[in-house]
């Protein structure tokens, strides 16, 4: 078991609830061991950081010190939201790089700012590069050999590469490699970073459409049954505007959109309830009943073998 | 009591900008062995150096310290002048008042006693200084050029027409290099090979010229006018005197190789002249992939060659070459696109470099210079180019300009227009970068009468699709996203040092810079030197070139090279290692640590006790030591010293900073 | 310096005035390490003028007495540069002081000179910027330390 | 005659009488101008070394545990004068040769090494503490029984001792050459018990045989200082360490050289730093761990505890196992492009 700061983020209470149950009931599994931050607060971002770029680090350098223990080393910073993420890591570079501005913020959050040592990581980034697809494949129960998975890794994990730079920005891998890891098939495909309009949502609904039916449209004709990713703007972005999007493609688009962590759930044999399968907007009931067809197919082979 | 005279430069207001040069000078004048101290404008400008030449006379002065930039910009102006005041030239010492003060610090008070403290340090070693005195060594009339591409050949033709016997290293079968695999060349759009082989002709007729292609340089012993090279002439497996290149044993050769002449795209024979008019005309045997090596029988080209010139069991063979000056001209390779993910990691064959469109769309190509996709062989009619692939990438390339890209790809873009009527091409490009005469108008030919499309952005991703290939990019112009469906797409990938660049420096003794390509003496003032005298660069192994470019380069290396050839005899170094044998104990360590083979033993006879006694003591050559020191550290009894460095001279400053 | 360590080192460490700065000697091969002095320069990068730059051909030539003899008068930090192996002007020198130094400095430990006292770095004509970035950091970390006074004589 | 020795007292007797005759047959057959060697001391139970010219004084030479100094160094003044010298070596003294014909300052023609097998040789100190006496009161200390007998000036009837272990010198405790290599000849390499003891494991491994080492690495440098500090405030400046020193062995010391003036004076902190770091630094990967340097030290300072850390250091950053056996080349005479980087 390895421990891991945790910093879940407001979409991981609200919209993207599922993405943290399904987080917690898969990480002992490849483990990860998640110590909540106590007193958290919102990350900085999307609209504090679009109002105000003072409040915008304020905030994140506040949550930032949270990980700095009393003493001993910081533990990595495990954040699975891909905007507080963003937020986090590149606040601490422009306080780095800026001791002017680092002095605003400090008198702003009345405290010195001790989080420039915390590493603060993706999620994808934790199970790429620490737990590894060799363990995630031996914690696989049930391999989902013959699902067609479309990795969907948006803006916010792989870029700006100064301030991530654990994958390629262009043509980021580490999804694919989970992906594979738990018997699925990552398909090739286009769209894999082109932006989902996530935050144009409210502002510019039809071009949302057109970004979210490019997508979609892309991953079905790459054969995908389903998209995987791991950020909560995305999600909901994909997942949510399906209606708009097919009137957008003037095609009917269904694709059930998961988390990484749920689909992990899965295929390491989670029940689906812990997994809150549920609460997706875009059916996943026809991927499950494929799932399922896999997995007794599996075992018709397995048996006839034996 | 020495009598040293300090003079304290300006530099305009690079020094006196930062240093309160009349705080110094009043410093300075307290310094007890200082007779004479004055500050000037500009010391290294003729009024400068002659107020050093009178002060000398007027103050007899015996000790010189300029303070001024760093020694190693004007140590040697320096010297000169005092010379021509009567002193020694070693007599002297200069302070780095700019590089390592004015300019890099801020605060004009520290500054101002951080200058006074390197002064003071200059005059404490000064004081130490004896004078030295160079000795002569003469100059082997040779050169060995490395390298046999476009700069080695044109720099083994001038140092040979100079009247110097030339010996033209190629690692190759055949003479060159990247030039012979092109096919036409901007902006004249003149065919390569037209203007490369009669060169390669030339040089294998050259009276002074001896070439030994298929070798290697592996050691480089000696110095400036004495270097002794060794060369490892590979086993061709073929008797070179004997073969007449008629080609038999090619026709019957049962093997099939990928050709790297052709970047893989065509097939070679295992037995091979890598292409028609290679220079020399020999076949080689790449033992890799020939089946009598690989599994004992066949034996056919044997059988065939009339010549009776297969000789399986040639071995290789080293050769000592003696020469005064040698020639690095060992070129670039093509930077490696496969880390780029969304352009496919190499894997769409209908992905290529521009080096493998050159041999497509050349006539003695694979393709006989019809332009086809690798995967089908189909005729593509929409082409897509990108430039800068490596180049100007920071993140996953080099953070240089490749220099030629820009125009070779406007090339290629004509000669897709000429060759496939009807044809779309599109070039995703950053900047367009036309600097050569003749250059921007070819840019403008390419747009304007040939049509070519220039979107100016960068290509995000590239993804197949129905045999196709979708090219998406961005056209930051028109501020849109660029989607081009393309049956080929041509990389400009960047040029990059040849991946054994490292071990060609250590070899010459010469350094290298972050990208890897061996560094010049000086980048604008010595660019074909390198800081070891007597190795000259030519062509892209110094960086990316162009033809025009690197074969005006190769001639400058040659120009230099033949101006050291013409000359009898040189200098020796005047800081080298002296012994003092009446410390020293004979144990020779200093000759384990020095590089240069410059230390022996040789044998003493003095007195002791009435009775002459011989024991032994370290001896140094002067022409082969070169002042590095090493042997001064091994040397526990401190017999073994360094002139200009010694011990004394080193404690000196160290104490004279610390006052 | 371990923590245990850290109150006495301070009380060692107590600056002598407000404008204490320390004074660190640096032995730079002519060929590398100076050339990069030099290119800082040329490149206006700004470092802390507490270094004093002593040129010598090649980090072989630079004997570990010459260190004592530096921290002997005064000297609150010692750094020995040359380029980097392979690198060598001389091919070798920096491999034969790169063994001695290793080995120097262990010693210097031992009799209780603390470390941080005593750098040697590569740094090749290229590196500008690295020549700037070490004196930086070592100005920073001696200033931490204050004046040394071991192996010092008294003024 | 030729009866196996029932134990280590008739075995080192015997070797006694080998090297006394073998010496007096060298002389007299005028092989060698001086046989070098030790004889009792007046006074204290270790033996003194001994210069033998002529065949009758070859009598007076003893061997065994009171053999504490080292002779090697004597060879070194030798040098200049016509003719051979052989010397009855244990094997520390058959390294320092080594090491200084390796340094090129002994012509190995002039040098004849007769290998003595060694048990280990006393530290009076250590005697005197067992037996509860002055260490000037010791005559002769005598192995039995793998214990010692230590006779006392005035009296008829030896003491019982220790084990002879429990007072040899740690140098010998940690010694692996007690049986020595790279001779012209071995004396009494027929004899059991003897053969037996010296071709043991030395008695304290590399680790034991550093502790002090790591005891003293794992004080703070405030600590490491002023342990050194102590220390070399007690040094004289005799250089008694340089001159027993086999290692040391230039023509010319440069810690007397005035120009450049590597060592002040003043036996102050500084300069005795720069004295003895000097010193460590110039034998390091070329002592030969004999520890004659510590052995003569009138103020006793633990010399060999630089020694030894620069040797371990050495076997731990450059691979070579042992360091003190002098090869062609010395560590800091070579390297490894792969050598360790540590803060570079």
């Amino acid at each position: 078991m390895r421990t891991y700061a945790y910093y879940p983020g407001c979409s991981l209470e609200g919209t993207a609830k599922e993405y943290d149950r399904s987080l917690r009931a898969v990480a002992p599994l490849l483990g990860i061991h998640l110590a909540e931050l106590h007193d958290w607060s919102c990350c900085g971002s999307s609209a504090a950081h679009a109002t105000s770029h003072h409040l915008g680090l304020a905030l994140a350098a506040r949550n930032l010190n949270l990980a700095v223990p009393r003493s001993g080393q910081p533990a990595d910073l495990l954040v699975p939201c891909a905007m507080c993420y963003n937020r986090l890591r590149v606040t601490a570079r422009e306080l780095a790089a800026d001791p002017g501005l680092r002095a605003d913020v400090e008198t702003e959050i009345g405290a010195p700012f001790a989080g420039g040592p915390v590493k603060t990581r993706a999620l994808p980034e934790v199970l790429w590069k620490d737990v590894g697809p060799e363990a995630i494949s031996q914690a696989v129960v049930h391999p989902l050999d013959g699902l067609k998975i479309a990795c969907y890794y948006g803006c916010l994990l792989v870029r700006p590469m100064e301030a991530t730079g654990w994958d390629d920005a262009e043509d980021p891998k580490s999804l694919d490699d989970i992906v594979a890891a738990t018997g699925a098939e990552p398909v090739v495909w286009s769209h894999k970073v082109e932006c989902c309009g996530g935050g144009l949502s409210i502002s510019r609904r039809e071009l949302v459409g057109k970004l979210v039916a490019d997508i979609l449209t892309a991953a079905q004709d790459a054969g995908a049954d389903a998209i995987v990713t791991a950020c909560p703007m995305c999600h909901a972005n994909l997942d949510t505007r399906q209606g708009l999007a097919a009137a957008a493609a003037g095609r009917p688009l269904a694709v059930p959109v998961l988390y990484i962590t749920q689909l992990l759930g899965l295929a390491c044999g989670l029940p689906e309830r812990k997994l809150s399968l549920r609460s997706h907007l875009t059916s996943v009931g026809p991927l499950l009943a494929k799932i399922r067809d896999l997995k007794n197919q599996a075992q018709a082979a397995g048996e006839g073998g034996s | 009591m020495p009598r040293v005279g300090v003079f304290i430069c300006w530099c305009g207001s690079n020094i006196a900008g930062t240093v309160d040069i009349a705080r110094v000078v009043e410093a300075v004048a307290e310094m007890p062995q200082v007779v004479h101290v004055e500050d000037n404008k500009y010391t290294c400008s003729e009024p400068g150096q002659a107020s050093i030449r009178k002060a000398v006379s007027d103050h007899r002065l015996d000790r010189v310290v300029v303070a001024a930039c760093s020694p190693r910009m004007h140590e040697n102006t320096f010297r000169k002048t005092i010379a021509a005041a009567g002193l020694n030239p070693y007599l002297l010492e200069v302070a780095n008042l700019r590089e390592q003060c004015s300019w890099v610090h801020e605060d004009k008070e520290a500054a101002t006693v951080k200058a006074i403290d390197l002064v003071r340090m200059a005059v404490a070693k000064v004081c130490r200084h004896v004078p030295l005195f160079t000795s002569q060594s003469p100059v082997t009339k040779r050169a060995v050029v490395i390298g046999g591409g476009i700069a080695g050949i044109q720099a083994a033709l001038d140092i040979a027409d100079a009247g110097h016997e030339v010996v033209l290293v190629e690692r190759t079968p055949s003479l060159g290099g990247h030039m012979a695999q092109l096919d036409k060349t901007f902006p004249t759009l003149d065919c390569s090979a037209c203007i490369l082989t009669p060169k390669m002709v030339e040089v294998a007729q050259h009276p002074k010229i001896t070439i030994y292609a298929y070798s290697e340089v592996e050691k480089v012993d000696g110095y400036v006018g004495n270097f002794t090279v060794t060369i490892r002439r590979k086993a061709r497996s073929v008797d070179e005197t004997r073969c007449t290149g008629c080609g038999v044993c090619m026709t019957r050769c049962p093997s099939n190789v990928p050709n790297e002449f052709d970047v893989g795209l065509g097939k070679r024979k295992a037995i091979y002249v890598p292409f028609p008019q290679a220079v020399p005309n020999k076949a080689t045997i790449d033992r890799e992939h020939c089946i009598y090596y690989q599994r004992g029988r066949c034996r056919i080209c044997e059988r065939v060659c009339e010549a009776k010139a297969i000789v399986f069991d040639q071995p290789d063979e080293l050769i000592e070459v003696q020469a005064g000056a040698i020639v690095a001209a060992t070129g670039y390779a093509q930077f490696d696109h496969s880390v780029y993910g969304e352009y496919g990691y190499g894997q769409y064959p209908d992905v290529i470099t521009g080096l493998e469109f050159e041999r497509l769309v050349c006539a003695s190509g694979p393709t006989e210079g019809k332009i086809k996709r690798p995967s089908d062989g189909r005729i593509p009619e929409t082409v897509v180019f990108i430039k800068c692939v490596g180049s100007r990438d920071e993140n996953k390339g080099v953070s240089y300009c490749s220099r030629t890209c820009c125009m070779y790809t406007a090339k290629h873009a004509i000669l897709t227009r000429e060759k496939i009527p009807g044809s779309r091409v599109y070039i995703f490009y950053m900047d367009v970068r036309t600097a050569g005469k003749g250059y921007e108008e070819f840019y403008r030919r390419a747009t304007e009468e040939y049509g070519a499309r220039y979107v100016r952005g960068r290509v995000s991703r590239i993804y197949p699709k129905g045999g196709r290939l979708v090219v998406v990019g961005e056209d930051t112009i028109l501020g849109r996203k660029a989607v081009v469906e393309a049956d080929m797409v041509v990389l400009a990938a960047a040029m990059v040092p040849q991946p054994d660049a490292g071990a060609i420096a250590r070899t010459l003794g010469v350094s290298y810079d972050q990208d890897g390509f061996l560094t010049e003496a000086h980048p604008k003032l010595r660019p074909v030197e390198t800081n070891t005298a007597g190795v000259f660069l030519a062509g892209a192994c110094q960086g990316p070139k162009d033809i025009p470019d690197t074969v005006a380069q190769a001639s400058a290396a040659a120009s230099k090279a033949a101006a050291l050839l013409c000359r009898e005899a040189l200098e020796t170094e005047a800081m080298i290692a002296s012994v003092d044998e009446s410390r020293c104990s004979g144990c020779l360590w200093c000759e384990a640590v020095c590089p240069y083979k410059a230390i022996t033993a040789k044998t003493i006879t003095e007195r002791v006790r009435g009775k002459n006694v011989s024991r032994t003591v370290a001896e140094v050559n002067k022409s082969l030591c070169h002042g590095c020191g090493a042997c001064t550290v091994a040397c526990r009894d401190g017999a073994m010293n360094l002139l200009g460095f010694t011990n004394q001279q080193i404690l000196a400053e160290v104490e004279a900073v610390c006052l | 310096m371990s923590v245990a360590e850290a109150p006495e080192e301070r009380a060692a460490a107590e600056p002598e005035s407000e404008a204490w700065q320390p004074k660190i000697v640096a032995f730079c091969c002519n060929w590398c390490s100076y050339a990069g002095a030099d290119l800082a320069g040329t490149s206006r990068l700004h470092y802390p003028a507490t270094v004093r730059v002593v040129r010598v051909p090649c980090s072989g030539r630079v004997n570990p007495r010459f260190v004592i003899r530096a921290f002997q008068r005064g000297a609150d930090g010692v750094l020995v540069a040359g380029c980097h192996p392979g690198d060598c002007h001389y091919s070798t020198g920096n491999y034969y002081a790169r063994r001695r130094f290793l080995l120097a400095r262990r010693l210097l430990e031992y009799m209780g000179i603390d470390p941080e006292r005593f750098w040697v770095k590569w740094i090749s004509g290229s590196e500008g910027p690295k020549f700037a970035e070490v004196i930086r950091e070592m100005s920073a970390a001696i200033s931490a330390l204050g004046p040394n006074r071991k192996a010092r004589e008294e003024e | 005659m030729k009866a196996v020795a029932q134990d280590l007292t008739a075995d080192l007797a015997r070797l006694e009488e080998l090297a006394r005759s073998r010496a007096r047959e060298l002389l007299e057959a005028g092989t060698v101008r001086l046989v070098l060697g030790h004889r009792q001391a007046w006074t204290g139970p270790t033996a003194v070394p001994h210069f033998v010219t002529t065949p009758e004084a070859a009598g007076l030479l003893v061997t065994g545990p009171g053999c504490a100094a080292g002779i090697a160094k004597y060879v070194l003044d030798e040098q200049d004068k016509e003719g051979k010298v052989a010397v009855l070596a244990r094997g520390c003294d058959t390294l320092g040769i080594r090491r200084m014909i390796v340094d090129k300052r002994v012509d190995p023609e002039k040098v004849l090494v007769i290998g003595l097998p060694c048990a280990g040789s006393i530290d009076p100190a250590k005697v005197a503490n067992a037996v509860g006496a002055d260490a000037a009161a010791i005559a002769r200390v005598t192995p039995r029984d793998g214990r010692v007998e230590v006779l006392l000036h005035g009296q008829k009837e030896p003491v019982g001792g220790p084990p002879l272990d429990g007072i040899l010198r740690d140098v010998c405790l940690a010694c692996d050459q007690k049986v020595p290599s790279g001779c012209a000849e071995v004396l009494g390499a027929d004899l059991a018990v003897l053969a037996e003891v010296s071709a043991r494991p030395p008695v304290l491994d590399a680790g034991d045989a550093e502790a002090e080492v790591t005891r003293i690495e794992s004080l703070s440098p405030g600590e490491r200082y002023a342990y050194w500090a102590d220390v070399f405030s007690r040094c004289l400046r005799c250089f008694a360490c340089r001159n027993a020193c086999p290692a040391c062995n230039c023509r010319v010391c440069t810690l007397e050289s005035y120009d450049p003036k590597w060592l002040g004076h003043p036996t102050d902190m500084p300069n005795q730093f720069m004295f003895h770091f000097i010193r460590a630094m110039d034998v390091a990967g070329r002592c030969v761990g004999c520890g004659e340097c510590e052995r003569v030290c009138p103020a006793g300072l633990p010399l060999m505890s630089l020694n030894r850390k620069l040797s371990r250091d050495i076997r731990l950053l450059f691979g070579v196992e042992r360091p003190h056996v002098p090869g062609d080349v010395e560590p800091l005479g070579r390297f490894e492009p792969e050598d360790p980087e540590e803060f570079m």
